[in-house]
């Protein structure tokens, strides 16, 4: 399954690009994302670490499977205000 | 108990969210909270913060983050409003306005709100620099 | 680092304080409590509160609370606004503008200024019953 | 030496007036001057005892001397803001 991953702030301006997109089984966990993300971009090693998924505009534990068609962002390293 | 949550484009007028609401007595506390950008970061010019938010996840957190900050402290209410999109030096990138029977709840409870944004809501800012 | 206070007749109005002086870019928090007053007391509803304040103590002692502020936790200025006579139920009585390079110094400052304030500055308030 | 104590607040609501009079030696500390209040009206012992005595405007310790001329007050349980 190709599941694109939205970025952001400084995971986008590092990847140079607003999303990335990553190859998982079906039934892969958000756990299983992150690290197919860091395999994929190793230069987004530290924002996957340090950051959370979120899956349709929810943060999502990491054991949470994704489905086809759910919108999947990589949310780090906030900081609005 | 009320809740306002408003996502703005560029900086946050001065008048906004001022409305004397203690008027109906119930309020002893109002506390306003402005976030400014600030004219230097790392000892260099900028020309402002371009901020940007993932919506509506950003007002979802926002508005979920209100309700608890405002159940677990008590207040009376809780509105907050956020740029999107540049502003300058000096503008107003946020203000956080908590209503409360006494100070020490709207006190507490502003700081908890504040600290948990910036860790929770997803929100970005980049800088701008003068130079640029 | 600048440090105003103020004794004032009647309760404080809303524009009073609300000067956008984060233009300059050096404030990167703003934040104004407000202190108003409510319209019950142990439950009997109040026509508002008298303060009393006995000057040129009060001022004398605001001014010098506020300097130990400013200077204790880095920030940039500080002004109060004390009221004196009556002020009705839903007026301010008290405002307190905290200017900061950032939010945490201003929390707290303001969280000490208030404290102190009830703590050791000569003013007094009494209660005016609304069946008075 | 005859020394005027000011009232305020509850203080002077208690005792009815904004003032009260106390006969003390001369050369009388803050602590004697405090402890004359309570002995003129005794219903403001629990006031003497929660405050403090401010001499021309400046809180004063207990130690200090008070001299004829010295604006003394008594500042016990203020409640601004």
């Amino acid at each position: 399954m190709e599941v694109r991953v939205l970025l952001f702030g400084p995971a986008a301006s590092t990847f140079g690009r607003g999303e990335v997109w990553v190859r998982v089984r079906d039934g892969a966990t958000c756990r299983e994302v992150l690290e197919a993300v860091t395999g994929v971009a190793p230069t987004l090693a530290d924002h996957a670490r340090g950051g959370r998924l979120a899956v349709n505009h929810e943060f999502a534990e990491a054991g949470r499977v994704v489905k086809g068609g759910d919108e999947v962002a990589l949310i780090a390293m906030v900081s609005g205000g | 108990m009320s809740v306002e949550i408003h996502i703005v484009e560029g900086p946050i007028g001065a008048e906004i969210g001022r409305a004397p609401a203690t008027a109906d007595g119930t309020a002893g506390a109002v506390l306003v909270f402005d976030g400014a950008v600030r004219a230097l970061e790392d000892g260099k010019r900028l020309r402002g913060l371009e901020y940007e938010a993932y919506e509506p996840m950003a007002s979802r957190e926002l508005k979920r983050l209100a309700e608890e900050v405002v159940a677990k402290h008590g207040l009376i209410g809780l509105a907050c409003w956020h740029s999107r999109g540049l502003v300058r030096v000096g503008g107003c990138s946020m203000r956080v306005v908590v209503r409360s029977g006494h100070r020490a709840a709207a006190l507490a409870g502003m700081g908890e709100f504040i600290d948990r944004l910036k860790r929770d809501v997803p929100v970005w800012k980049r800088a701008v620099w003068a130079a640029d």
